[in-house]
């Protein structure tokens, strides 16, 4: 009973993934008027040759400094849930 | 490990290494940066730790001096994001100036090392910090799972 | 003063970033240094908060563009577009941050006499400014990738601390619960994210809002970051997740994640109002809204009355309050294609739904503190071994009582006046529901009254005879939110005017938020 | 829809996150469903670097370009800072799962519930 | 004060509306018998069965509303049953509500 709910949900879910690729742009042909600005004046703004990198650390500087804040919280997380504890019982 | 591998990492660990250092101080030249540089030499790690064991890199790298240098590239990070707050947060300020502050010529060019104003800082900032996180996770991973390998 | 006014939508999210990333140095000084630098942090942030509060409830919206030559320049001269990440804080945001900084402050002070005893206490308090960083940032940003990336911060640190207490498997077995369902929600999210870029080449919410025409592709979107909103906030039939994690939690936190899920709650008012707006089958949309509301507010307070947990009884009625909100500002939603209704009972309506989310936040962080520290003091959290503590412990006692008649919606309480500003401009758009919402305050009242008489009331148990009062802090965590209540159920005219009516005028009109940043082009 | 045939790329994706919903939905080994959420990341990753194909086009770098033709930027950092998080979540769910197996012995999601109801 | 739809809430009102009742209980209560001795009712009296101890008499929580349990019972074998604490279990509910969605959305625009 569950598996076949899961499964005719999963098939619809997946259909319209399918539907979805089929109505997006044309693979190769992008709508580009964000990213041509950032092409075109990258090297006078950020003085960077590397447009991926003028993206991530200028343009888009939050989303790297809240991805590194991601890592940071996922080794804290890793650090916190090994760290030794007094009356620690395996099983 | 068996003598080859470890052999075998001895020869190919500093070229890891360095590849990964050099794709962190070209981050804004080439394709490549801190996150990907500092995967790089992590991997290194990983190799080393896979070759020689937990227990032997623990003492050469203890676990709260990573913990100390992750934090010192996050504060170094949000350090040069603060730097800019006079006019605003994460304004690149260093562009125009004597470090790193050339600004290249349009279109294609060579390639200057004193480019970028801060992104080169940051990439080594985000670097330090992607190596010491990773390189954590992996060490501390090993090190419970050794553990509970020698409890059974 | 003006440019920390300028500043200060940034600096809420940036301080408390840097503390964190600073505990680590500091807690290998002393571990007084860093219980006071974390309080100093989050003090800083409220009252940062509280100052960009005035200013917006004032002046209107503030922008900030980040790395522009200008913070207040959102779009570079002479482009039409916004290429950098603006951060959007208008009186809903502000109004959501009021209330995180809120339950953040008193969940700290809580948690300094509280985890007393524990070991890893830098991770705790790394983690728990982390997860304040992840509620500012979801709640303050004007950005759809960086809504994820928020949403990502939130869901790891709230998992990190829901498993803290790793000698309890159940507490790995909530945490890793919440990591799941946060990962796989937040992947939806960021496909939705792709289909608006692939679409429109854009990221930022308002100009997306501008150039967004409800096409398929929108709506395959909007399905799935309602949906993935809803499992985030916990709304029936995605709500399993909730009683796991928010009955493992360590004290505080549970008040922390709870106000996490309403700030995802935010999110998807925002992406309904802000982003799609009346483009959207409002009617449709509203009605899921309501539906799933209802499911929520029925199925949680039934299910509530069951348990003999206490934290999971308390989880259950936070999936169940959830469902007011939903309810009151679904109604709104389903009206705003329709002006007459909107102005008639819709507004008013989504009053309710807002003032109960402040609320809610208070008295069910209240009641959650209270649950912690009954299973501080006596160390069992199941409803079936306690008895008589009244006696012992009276302030708790006092406490509970206070959030149990607010959350029942007792007069004079505040949650009385919430729910009535919901059951009245209900009842104009459908009866029916207003009916279902005044009987789930029933049964919210009744399993109130089986823990009041089981846990305090009663002759004392023997073994409990010893048991004393929680320590000072742990009471002073408690009192902020008691007081908070308190004050609300005092002057809920004050509040509803000062605060609620502003949020929802922000909420309703897509006009302003989108001209906010996208004004230099009319 | 005749552009529909140039879209593989995009069918792959939704193959992807099929493949990736398929195996968190049916398996109930823990250590599984963490792949299954990379899997499904995988597909979400690789649906936001093509979308910013351009045909014909370079690497938007400046450094020796012989191109005048560029792809688009911002969805290479997209996926870069969504690679990243996936690695972080990784990590803490598969260290999770080991905490769970130090204390219950199994990594069955069938066994391990002690919370229901 | 707070404006509603139909009219208008303030609590201060009602408190003072309260206190007057109360004083009225009060009033009301001393014109009672004065003579009336307390402490009689809470002692066992005439019952015949031995008194319990204190941990027995009280009434524990899974004894309570036990009527409205057992009278929904039906209703909460389902509920307990939906609730199964499996974490592909959430996954799948997750799925099939996006699913159902998905066709709502796409009926409503058929439409």
């Amino acid at each position: 009973m569950r598996r076949v709910a899961a499964g005719i949900s999963l098939t619809i879910v997946i259909a319209f993934l399918a539907v979805t690729a089929l109505l997006v742009h044309p693979f190769g042909h992008p709508p580009a008027q964000m990213d041509d600005y950032i092409i075109k004046n990258t090297q006078r703004e950020t003085g960077a040759n590397n447009a991926v990198a003028a993206v991530v650390f200028d343009y888009r500087g939050l989303d790297t400094l809240g991805e590194a804040t991601i890592l940071f919280t996922a080794v804290a997380g890793v650090v916190m849930l090994f760290r030794k504890r007094e009356g620690e019982t395996t099983r | 490990m068996s003598k080859i591998v470890r052999s075998t990492s001895e020869f190919l660990i500093p070229f890891i290494f360095i590849f990964g250092l050099y794709m962190i101080m070209h981050g804004h030249l080439t394709p490549g940066g801190g996150f990907q540089g500092g995967a790089v030499f992590a991997s290194g790690m990983a190799l080393l730790l896979v070759a020689f064991g937990s227990h032997k890199l623990e003492k050469k790298s203890k676990a709260h001096v990573l913990s100390m240098l992750e934090s010192t590239g996050a504060l170094a990070f949000i350090g040069l994001a603060f730097g800019g707050i006079a006019v605003g947060f994460f304004y690149n300020f260093l562009v125009g100036s004597s470090i790193f502050g050339h600004i290249p010529p349009s279109g294609p060019n060579r390639g200057d090392m004193w480019t970028g104003g801060t992104i080169p800082l940051m990439n080594m900032a985000v670097g330090l910090k992607v190596i010491a996180g990773l390189s954590l996770i992996v060490l501390v991973m090993a090190l419970a799972s050794d553990k509970t390998g020698s409890q059974k | 003063m003006s440019s920390l006014l300028i500043h200060s939508p940034i600096l809420i999210i940036a301080i408390p970033l840097l503390a964190a990333f600073l505990t680590p140095f500091i807690s290998r000084v002393s571990d007084r240094a860093r219980d006071a630098l974390v309080i100093a942090t989050l003090v800083f942030v409220e009252f940062l908060v509280i100052i960009l509060a005035v200013d917006i409830y004032r002046d209107g919206p503030h922008i900030y563009a980040l790395g522009a030559s200008s913070p207040l320049l959102a779009m570079p001269e002479h482009y039409m577009v916004p290429v950098r990440i603006v951060l959007q804080v208008d009186a809903m945001s502000i109004f959501m941050g009021m209330i995180s900084a809120t339950v953040s402050l008193a969940a700290a002070i809580y948690s300094v006499s509280f985890m007393r005893n524990e070991t890893g206490k830098d991770k705790f308090y790394t983690l728990l400014l982390l997860l304040t960083v992840g509620m500012m940032g979801l709640e303050f940003t004007g950005d759809m990738f960086n809504l994820f990336i928020f949403l990502e911060i939130l869901s790891i640190s709230g998992a990190a601390l829901a498993a803290f207490r790793t000698n309890f498997a159940d507490a790995l077995e909530g945490g890793f619960k919440y990591m799941c369902i946060s990962a796989v929600a937040a992947l939806m999210i960021l496909f939705a994210v792709g289909i608006f870029y692939a679409q429109y080449n854009l990221l930022n919410i308002a100009a997306l809002g501008q150039a967004i025409q409800y096409t398929m592709l929108d709506k395959i979107a909007l399905t799935l970051l309602m949906m993935a909103f809803f499992m985030k906030l916990a709304g029936v039939p995605l709500h399993m997740w909730a009683p796991d994690t928010y009955s493992v939690a360590p004290a505080g936190i549970t008040p922390m994640i709870y106000v996490a899920s309403q700030a995802c709650m935010y999110a998807l008012f925002r992406v309904c109002f802000s982003l799609y707006g009346v483009t959207l089958n409002t009617l449709t949309i509203g009605w899921i809204v309501i539906v799933i509301g209802v499911l929520s507010m029925f199925v949680g307070v039934t299910m509530a009355v069951r348990q003999s947990d206490i934290k999971r009884l308390m989880a259950y009625h936070a999936v169940s309050q959830s469902g007011y909100m939903l309810l009151g500002v679904g109604v709104g939603l389903a009206v705003l294609g329709n002006p007459q209704a909107l102005a008639a009972y819709g507004k008013q309506a989504m009053e309710g739904g807002i003032f109960h989310i402040i609320n809610n936040a208070m008295y069910k962080g209240l009641l959650f503190l209270t649950a912690e520290a009954l299973f501080y003091s006596l160390g069992t959290r199941d409803l079936n071994k306690m008895g008589g503590i009244a006696a012992n412990m009276r302030y708790t006692s006092i406490f509970f009582m206070i959030g149990a008649l607010a959350i029942s919606g007792i007069p004079p309480f505040n949650g009385f006046a919430s729910k009535l500003l919901i059951y009245e401009s209900v009842y104009q758009f459908n009866p029916m529901l207003s009916v279902i919402a005044m009987m789930i305050s029933i049964i919210t009242l009744a399993s109130f009254v089986k823990v009041f008489q089981s846990a305090f009331t009663g002759p004392i148990l023997p073994h409990f005879r010893v048991v004393k009062e929680v320590p000072g802090p742990m009471l002073g965590g408690m009192g902020i939110l008691t007081a908070i209540i308190i004050f609300f159920s005092l002057f809920p005219g004050l509040i509803v005017d000062q605060l609620i009516h502003p949020a929802v005028e922000a909420l309703i009109s897509r006009g302003a938020y989108i001209n906010a940043i996208m004004g230099g082009m009319q | 829809m005749t552009q529909g045939i140039f879209n593989i790329p995009f069918l792959a994706v939704a193959a992807l996150i099929g493949i990736g919903l398929y195996i968190i939905v049916f398996d109930r080994n823990l250590i599984k469903l963490v792949i299954g959420i990379t899997v499904l990341q995988a597909g979400v990753n690789l649906f936001l670097v093509s979308l910013g194909y351009r045909q014909h086009g370079g690497v938007p770098i400046y450094t020796n370009a012989c191109h005048s033709n560029m792809v688009l930027p911002v969805p290479q950092a997209l996926t870069l800072t969504s690679i990243v998080i996936g690695v972080a979540i990784t990590a803490f769910m598969l260290s999770m799962i080991m905490i769970i197996y130090r204390h219950t012995g199994h990594i069955d999601a069938k066994k391990s519930r002690k919370l229901k109801g | 004060m707070m404006e509603t739809p139909s009219g208008f809430w303030g609590p201060v009102p009602w408190i003072i509306s309260t206190v007057v009742a109360v004083v009225i209980a009060c009033l009301i209560r001393t014109l009672g018998e004065k003579e009336h001795k307390s402490g009689v009712q809470g002692q066992e009296f005439l019952m015949g069965n031995p008194r319990l101890p204190e941990e027995k008499s009280h009434i524990r929580a899974h004894n309570i509303y036990w009527g409205f349990f057992q009278g929904l019972r039906r209703y909460y074998e389902h509920a307990t049953n939906m609730h199964t604490g499996i974490i592909n279990d959430y996954i799948i509910w997750f799925l099939s509500l996006l699913a159902i969605m998905l066709m709502i959305v796409f009926v409503v625009e058929v439409i």
